[in-house]
Formats: C-alpha cells, structure tokens, sequence
C-alpha cells in the first residue's frame, strides 16, 4: 500500500495518520497511516490478532487511539463525535440481532434510529423479504449475518466500517454484498472492511496490518 | 417516529416477547408477597404491622433483579456497540431505557401493589399513599439502577458489584416511601416524605442518564 | 402418516360419545343442583350457608383429579410420544384451572362466613393455590415457545414434577391443624358425613366429572382439527415456496 | 480429576471469576436483611419475630435470582450443546452444576445466616436449628430451581416462567425450614420438621436432575 | 455427489439414509443420504439456510432426523447415543468459549470433560501457546476460532462435525485446520464439513443443499 502522506489527512474523504492503539497493556500497532477518498475503499487484511478489528472500532470512535488522528473531509473527528457517528455505519463481528423480533422489526429499528427508511430495499437487496415476518431465532447463522449487512442499504451512510462482512455468506449472498460495496462506491461513500479471503473489489487499497503492528511493506 | 420513542417501542416490544428480565417483575413481586405469610406466619395484624415495608423492600428486591440484565443482553450481542454510534446521544438512550423499564416494572408493581396490600391486611387509610408513593419512588429505583448496571457491566463481578453499588443508594428511597404510608395510617401527614421522593427523582433524572452513559462509554473502550 | 391413525379413531369415538356425556351432565348438573338446593336440609351449625359445600366439594374433587390425569396423560406422551396424550394434557389444563378457581372462589366466600375471613394461609387452601399456580405455569410453559412440539414436552416435564403437591393437598389437612375441615368422605371408615347431604354431592360430584369429560372431548378435537389445519397450510407455502425458487436454484453455477 | 469434579470446578471458578450470578447472592442476602429493618421498623421484639420468616424468604429469593442463569449463559455461548455431547450424562452434568452452584449460593448463605440472625433479633435458641434447616434446604433449592431453569430456557418469558414454575414448588421447603426454627424457639421438637427438609432433599437429589436433564434435552433439540 | 445406496449404511465409516429434518414446523430436507468411510471427509455445501448446521446437529445427535437413520460401522446410532457422543467432536458456529477463563483452561476444560490430556498439543497446533495464560476475553475474533478447533487436537475422536470451522481463520491458521484434517484422515477418522469457501481437502465428497433440500444433482 502507498503510504498516504501526512497530508493526506486533510484531503476529503476519511484518513488516520500515526495511528497507535493500546488493548490493555498491549501495543496492537502504532504508526499507522491510511486515507480512504471518496468513493475509495480499503481493505485490511492480517493474521487474527493483528488488530483489524481494533482500527475498525477505533475509526468508529468507540476507541481512543492512544496516538495519532483521525479526519473526515480534513476535520479530526474528536471535535465533532455526534457528526462522525451519523455519518459511518459500523457492522462488528456481532450481528446485533435479537432473537425475539423479527426480521422486520430488527432492521426498521436499526435503520429507523438512524432516520433510515429504506427497509424494503435491504430487505430486497439482502434476500431477506422472504423472512420478513420470521423471528430472528429461527435464522441459519447466514441469515443472521445477511440482517446485519441489510442495515447498510436500509439507512444509507456515506462511510462504512466492515468488520469480515463476508463471513458465514453464501455466494449469492457474497455477490450482493459486493454490489452493495460497488452502489456506494459509485455514490461516493468510503468503505473500509476486513476481510481473511480475498475479495474481488475493484480499485480498492490494502493494508496489511502484521502481528506485531509494523505494517508490511 | 422519533429515535427516542423508536428505543422505547423496542424495549417494550423485547420485554413483552421475551418477558425475561423485566415482565417478570410483576410475577416475581406477586409471589414473594405471597410467600411473605408463609415465613413470618399468617397472623393478620402481625402482617399489617410490616405490609408496607414488605410491599416497598420486593418491590427494590424486584427492581434490582431486572435491572441486572438492563444492558447486559444488549452489551453481549452487540447491540450496545451500535447504540452507541447511533445519532441519539447515549444520555438520552440511557433515558429511554430507563423509561421503557418503569413502564413494565415500576408502573405495573405500582398498580398491583394495592392488590397485596390487601393480601396482607395493610390499613386501607394506607392505599393511596402507597400507590403514590411507588409512582414516584419506582423511577428513581430504575435510575439509579441504570447507573449501578452500567458500572458493573464488563466489570469481573458484576452481579456483586451492582448490589453493592445500588442497594446502599436505594435506602433513602425505601425510607422515605415506608415512611409516607407509615405517617398516613399513623394519622400524619405523609405529604413531607412524598416530596422529598419527588425530590430524589427530581435529582436522578438528569444525573443519572449523565452517570451511566459515561460508565456505558468507558465499558465499550 | 401413522400419527393420524390414531387421532382419526378418536376423531369418530368421539364424535359418538360426546353428545351423550354432554346431555347426561346436564341432567345430573340439573338434578343435583335441585337436591342441593331444594331437598337437602339446612345444617344444624351453618345453616343455609351449607350449600356452598355442593359446588366446592366436587370442584376441589375434579381440580386434583384433573391434575392427576394431565400428568397420566404427561408420562405417556414422554414414555410413548402418543400424539394424543399432548393434546389431552394440553387441553385439560385450562379446565383444571377452572375448576380450581372455582374451588378457591367458593372455599373463600365459605370462609367469610364461617371462619369471618376470606382467606387465611393455612396448608390446605395454600396447597390448593400452590396447584392452581402449576395449572398457570404448565399453560404458560406450554405457550412460551414457538415451536408447538417444545412447549408441549416441556410441559409434559412440568405436569410430572408438580405431582408431588397433589399429596399434599390431599393430606395437608391431617399433617397440619388447620382451620379447614378434615375429610368426610374419602376417608378410612367410611364417610362421617349425613346421607341426606351425601347422596346430592354424590350426583354433583358424577355431574361435574361428565361435564369436564365432554368438554374436554370439545378441547381435543378442535386442537387436532387446528393441527391439520396447520399442516396443510405450511405444506401449501412449501409447494409454493419451492414452486418459485427452484428455476433460480437451478440457475446457480 | 474425573469430569464430574472437572465440570464441578469450571462452575466454580466461572462464580468467583465473573461473580455475577451466583457468588452475588450472598451480598444480595446480607444487604436485603439489612434492608428490613428499614422497611419494617428496628424494633427488636417485632424483627425478632419475624427473623426467622426473613432469612428464609430472603435465602429463596436469591436462590431463584441466582439460579435464572444456571444454564443460560452456557446456552447462549454454544457451550450446553458442547456439554450435551460429553460422555458424562446429561443428569451427572446437572448435578454437578447444582451442587456447584450449591457451593457459591447455599453453603455460605447457610453460613452467613447466624449473623444476620443476630442482626434481626432471633431468639438465641433458634440458631442452631436456622444453620441446619438452612443446610438441609438449600440444596433442595437448588435442586428445584435447576428445573425450572432448564424448563424455561429459550421460553419466551423465561424469566416470569422461571419464578412462577419454581416460587410454587419452594414452598414447601419455606414451610419445613420456618417451622423448624419456630418450633425449636416455642419450645418444641424441631426434629419432624428437619426430617420433612431431609425428605425433601431425598427425593429432589435423583428426581430433579433427571427432570432437568430431560428439559435440557429438548431445549437443545 | 455420487448417492450411496441404502447398504452404504451398513459399511464402515458414518452413513445416514433417507434422512429428513424439520425445524419447528419447516420441513428443512428429506430424503437424504451420505456415506463417509473411515479416512473419508465429505464437505456440506450450500445456500445460507438450507439446513447445513441442521445436518450437522443431527450428525451429532443433538436432534433427532424426522425420518431415515444414521449408523456408525452399520450400527444405529440410537442404540447407544453414549457411545456415539464419545466418539464425535462437534464444533458449531458458536464458539463455547467463557471469557473469564484463560485459554489454558478452556482447552483443559473441554478436553478433560472427554479424557482428552493432549492439551500442549492442541494449543501448538492451533498457535495458541503463546496466548496460553490470556483470558479469552482478550482474544480476536480468529483466535477464538482457533481455541474451539485445538479442541479436536486436544482430545482425539474419530468423528468430527464441523460447522464453517474456516469462518474467521487466516491464512495461517487455516493451513493448520487442513493439516489437522489430513492428520485425523490419515489416522482413519472421518470429517464432516460444512464451508461456503472451496477448501482444498483430497479426495472430500461433496453434498450439496438446495434451499428446499432436494440434493443437488
Ligand atoms: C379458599 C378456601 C378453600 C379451599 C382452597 C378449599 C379446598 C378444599 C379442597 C382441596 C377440598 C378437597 C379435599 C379432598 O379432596 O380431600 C375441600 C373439601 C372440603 N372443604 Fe374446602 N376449601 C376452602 C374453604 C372451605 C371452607 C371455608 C369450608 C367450610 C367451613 C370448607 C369445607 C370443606 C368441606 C366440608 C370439604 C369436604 C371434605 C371431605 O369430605 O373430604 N372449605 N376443600
Ligand atoms: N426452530 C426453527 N423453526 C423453523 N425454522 C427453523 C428453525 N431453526 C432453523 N430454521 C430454519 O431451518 C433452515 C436451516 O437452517 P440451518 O442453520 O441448518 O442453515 P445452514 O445451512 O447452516 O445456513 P448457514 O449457511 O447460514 O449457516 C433455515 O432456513 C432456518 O431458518
Ligand atoms: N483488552 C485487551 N487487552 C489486551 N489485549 C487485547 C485486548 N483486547 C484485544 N486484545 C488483543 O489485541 C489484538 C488485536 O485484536 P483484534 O480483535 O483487533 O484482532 P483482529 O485483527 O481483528 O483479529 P481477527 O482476524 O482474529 O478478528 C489481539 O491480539 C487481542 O488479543
Ligand atoms: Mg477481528
Ligand atoms: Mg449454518
């Protein structure tokens, strides 16, 4: 990956520069630079443990980094945290789904208390307008991660954060994915996701995150 | 519909369907009062003397109970993760959370307390006030549960933890509310001691949400 | 298809038998309700309150019996997953609860006038309310899952573990002094309670079983009725659903 | 180390580690007896009298709080289906389970007991009897509550079911365990009802796991 | 997949015949067969919801098949479900993994409950023995996949039930799932699988589930 200079940071669209962050005691990396432009993506990958999901959460700003910035559009994201969470969507390794509700209920929630009301189109996008009415409980585990990626087009968002979105999805369910990827892409939304297998998405960087926090060359 | 009530609709929804932590309250309060008579025996002015604080001591009992899982469930499947980068700021959330718990347990334990009253042959000079008194003294116990539950989520003894956190900050509640019904059937005013309930609420409504949501933030670190 | 060979001979037992257990009850419901009433004498001590006795005596009666036959019917839906025990436990609970209810309603209006009180936690009237819970948590079980085969075992476990509480009702009066009377009739030398008086209760006591017999024949049709009902239905979506989605299915690489 | 003892102290150490649901109760009983003088009034022939009712109630109550997680955290991680596939029978595993979770609760409630006795006025002479209805009781509890657990898993009201299926069946216990210290303090033979408690105990030790291992069972299925 | 025949059932190795499976009211598949020979492996492939983790839990025994039958060497498994749980390792989409315990001790735990002692083994197989003494609440998502799969190594069985075992793996730690595959094969065990991402395993039959559960051809 072409290290992104310092000033990339204030180029539009979404860039850390000298990143570190700290689990506990541990220094999961540090020095760690990436720019994400309008209608980019970026794709990190690593060995488990290597703290993709830890720079997810922390791009998220549920996690201090314990060095380093963050910047949407050039603004550090610390000075304004209630715009940077209405603009990301954030899909962890949980799927946030409760058995109880169904199908229907669970994504007009999430997407509802983001003012989202696309519903239907993630339902349809997700092959899920089928279950609509299924209580979640009843989902293969598939299923379940499907719902949680139907958030993404129910509520549109100009950054998304994906933590092994593609994890347990059938191939059809992987093709809609990459569509979904591909449609805010071309409406100029950033996208930023893990991923252990490799994803055909076009045009996006990689960073390659190591055991021990020195990115690979 | 606004995200605040939207949070609210699906607590309510979660604890109508899967009842568990909160709907049970009610079910929970009945049959303690009923198992009352059975350990202190069934004299009618022996439980009249100690109606009410057994009323106010199952109703803190049942508060505690349910708030344990209060954003236990949330926080293990994800869900809190992403509350927590929903527009609604997590103060307000924590509000409507703590809202949509009083709506199945406070109101409902407030409504049905008459009910065991009866049960255990409190004076009827004492009904009113203590229905009163649970109206205003149950919010509280949700709020200042929230904080408890928020504190103790993530920490290595969380159960431990909360009752040591927020039993010691219920007494006040509990004192108060025994003492309005007390005053009433001893032939006072019970009037002083409802306010200063009123008060306590009055205090833990903005406090509280403040106190939990930083717990709630520092828990997702 | 062996799991509605059964049913299907119920189905047609049933139907036979039904209408004579209905119409019978009603007769002896009627009669009995008239001795009750009309022929049997005031008593020396409770006067015309006596009569009470004549509906809570045969409704405390059948709310243990029912009991006992939903576990019956419990250890032999678990043992030989007999379709029809499910559905025959499933379907008596509610009149169980019934007539318990209505055991504790009449015990309590008794008592206000006999003992001044409406309720006292004696052993006798809280075992009865102890069953009376079990009664409520067995339908609550039983309705808390969505799959109809959950509920229906897990209940089945309920029923089996409650029987312990049927003993105590039956006995409660002997191992504790209570204020509630000792048994009249089914006791060991024989019943200590006047003819004139036994002879009426006898006749409710046939008249509520026939009553609770015919509607449960009621209950258990519907239930299997609604089963097949269901069945068809959810083949129906299937076809359907099948019908739609295979071209796609066929399409994939 | 056999896989009975092995499951055994994985609960264990699970209850010291994370506390929460079991070793909880025992400040849960501490802090709710203390409660009661507040809500009953701290008169010492009033508490004295009902001391004995208060214990046990109180020792039902976090039974039953603690047992609504016996089997629901190991459900909702995958683990129970892991465990239902172990050579040890299903009913050993619940066993195991109860007699762990005996250990966090029962045992140290048991324990404990004689100091909140004192707190609340009882009669010397009924110490001895409280320590050992305590004792034989417990274990029944959590006999019981296993059941109930088990039954209600994956319900759509677990909770409410848990205390209405299980309150019923406590009662019993509640009865024997009072009586006994009563007796003891009136002056009479606390031995029947002790016997009744062992009886009880007997009968619940073989009956409710196999009960529970059942209801396990299908949970999974 | 080529359809063994009903007398598959009474050959060596794990079989099942006509097996049907329903999920509440659903009938999920029905009429299914499989053959698995000891030294065999035979991977589960299709659409998300199409009854994978349902097969494998009937597998395992923890649900009973609406109709057919599965037998190990030709025996009924329901003759003695003991001895069937005693020979089987299934491991879920759950990982059963408390994160009060150190890694250590949750391997310890599961292998012990089967008189398994390999536990230094399993934790090398899986590079888990550097994280041996970490809660497992620190663990990555991957890790704790990995400390679920050392169980297979920690306590020998000749069966193992997978479900998607290479969910969250990278590319290192999946490497060492196929080697802990081929190992168990060449020491005559069998392997079920099921996966949505081709896994390079020699000479695995496949069964591949439709949406409605008729097999595909
Ligand atoms: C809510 C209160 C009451 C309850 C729950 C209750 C319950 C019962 C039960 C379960 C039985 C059946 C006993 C058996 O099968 O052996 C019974 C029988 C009877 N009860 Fe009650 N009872 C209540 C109040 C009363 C009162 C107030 C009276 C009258 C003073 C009364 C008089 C009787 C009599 C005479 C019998 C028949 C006993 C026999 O012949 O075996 N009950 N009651
Ligand atoms: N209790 C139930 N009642 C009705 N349907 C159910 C129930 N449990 C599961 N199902 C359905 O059964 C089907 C099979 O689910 P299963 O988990 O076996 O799928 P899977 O092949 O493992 O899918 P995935 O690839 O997503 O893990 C799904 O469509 C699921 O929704
Ligand atoms: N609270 C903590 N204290 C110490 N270390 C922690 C803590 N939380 C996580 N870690 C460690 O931080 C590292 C980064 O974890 P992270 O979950 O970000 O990895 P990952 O790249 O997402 O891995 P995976 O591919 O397995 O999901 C891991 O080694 C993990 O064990
Ligand atoms: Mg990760
Ligand atoms: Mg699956």
């Amino acid at each position: 990956m072409p290290a992104p200079s310092p000033s990339a940071v204030s180029a539009p669209g979404f860039a850390g520069h000298a990143l570190a962050c700290r689990r506990g005691e541990r220094l999961v990396f540090a020095g760690l630079d990436f720019a994400v432009p309008p209608g980019g993506a970026l794709v990190l990958t690593g060995p488990n443990g290597s703290g993709k999901s830890s720079l997810l959460r922390l791009m998220a700003g549920l996690t201090r980094p314990e060095a380093g910035m963050l910047a949407w559009n050039g603004a550090p994201i610390g000075d304004d945290p209630a715009a940077h969470r209405a603009r990301l969507h954030f899909i962890g390794h949980q799927d946030a789904v409760k058995p109880v509700l169904t199908v229907a209920e669970t994504l007009g929630f999430w997407a509802g208390m983001r003012g989202g009301t696309e519903v239907r189109a993630g339902l349809e996008r997700f092959r899920l307008a089928a279950l609509a009415d299924w209580p979640c409980r009843l989902l293969s585990a598939g299923q379940r991660r499907r719902l949680a990626l139907a958030r993404l087009v129910a509520s549109p968002a100009p950054l998304w954060l994906l933590d092994e979105p593609a994890n347990g999805l059938d191939a059809e369910a992987l093709a809609d994915l990459l569509a979904a990827i591909a449609a805010q892409r071309a409406a100029g939304g950033a996208v930023v996701l893990s991923t252990h297998t490799a994803l055909p998405i076009e045009g996006a960087r990689e960073l390659s995150l190591t055991a021990f926090g020195r990115r690979a060359a | 519909m606004t995200a605040f009530r939207r949070l609210i609709l699906r607590d309510l929804r979660l604890a109508f369907r899967q009842g568990g932590d909160a709907a049970m309250v009610v079910g929970f309060f009945v049959l303690t009062v009923i198992l009352f008579p059975f350990g202190v025996g069934p004299e009618p002015e022996l439980l009249a003397r100690i109606a009410a604080g057994i009323v106010w001591v199952t109703a803190l009992l049942a508060a505690l109970l349910s708030l344990e899982r209060l954003f236990q469930a949330d926080w293990e499947d994800g869900s809190l993760e992403a509350l927590a980068l929903m527009p609604l700021p997590l103060e307000a959330q924590v509000l409507a959370k703590c809202l949509a718990h009083w709506l199945v347990t406070g109101l409902p334990l407030s409504l049905v307390a008459p009910l065991l009253a009866l049960l255990l042959h409190l004076e009827p000079a004492g009904y009113p006030v203590l229905v009163l008194s649970l109206l205003l003294g149950t919010p509280s116990l949700s709020l200042i549960g929230a904080v408890g539950a928020a504190l103790s989520l993530g920490a290595r003894r969380g159960g431990v933890l909360l009752s040591l956190l927020v039993l010691p900050l219920y007494i006040p509640v509990l004192i108060f509310g025994v003492a309005a019904i007390e005053a009433r059937i001893g032939g006072f005013a019970a009037r002083p001691h409802l306010l200063l309930l009123g008060a306590l609420l009055a205090g833990a409504l903005p406090l509280a949400p403040l106190a939990a949501a930083a717990a709630l933030r520092q828990a997702l670190d | 298809m062996h799991r509605f060979a059964n049913p299907a001979r119920f189905m047609r037992l049933s139907a036979a038998i039904m209408p004579w257990c209905a119409a019978l009850a009603a007769v002896l419901l009627g009669l009995g309700l008239y001795l009750a009433l009309f022929v049997a004498p005031p008593d020396y001590q409770q006067g015309e309150d006596v009569r009470i006795m004549f509906i809570h005596v045969p409704a405390a009666w059948m709310a243990s019996f029912v009991y006992a036959l939903m576990a019956l019917a419990s250890a032999v839906a678990i043992i030989w997953r007999h379709p029809l025990a499910d559905i025959a436990a499933q379907s008596a609970a509610p009149l169980g609860a019934g007539f318990t209810l209505l055991c504790l309603v009449t015990g309590s209006l008794w008592g206000e006038r006999m003992w001044g009180t409406w309720w006292v936690w004696d052993a006798r009237l809280t075992s009865v309310l102890v069953l009376f819970f079990l009664y409520l948590g067995y339908i609550a079980l039983v309705n808390a899952f969505d799959e109809p085969g959950r509920g229906a075992r897990a209940g089945a476990i309920l029923a089996l573990v409650g029987v312990v509480n049927l003993p105590i009702i039956k006995f409660s009066v002997d191992w504790w002094n209570t204020l509630h009377q000792p048994a009249s009739v089914f006791r060991l030398g024989g019943p200590t309670i006047a003819p004139s008086m036994l002879w009426p209760l006898l006749v409710m006591a046939l008249g509520f079983m026939l009553f609770f017999a015919a509607l449960l024949m009621v209950r258990m049709r519907t239930a299997l009725i609604a089963a097949k009902v269901r069945a068809l239905r959810l083949a129906e979506v299937e076809r359907h659903a099948a019908a739609v989605l295979t071209p796609r299915q066929a399409a994939l690489p």
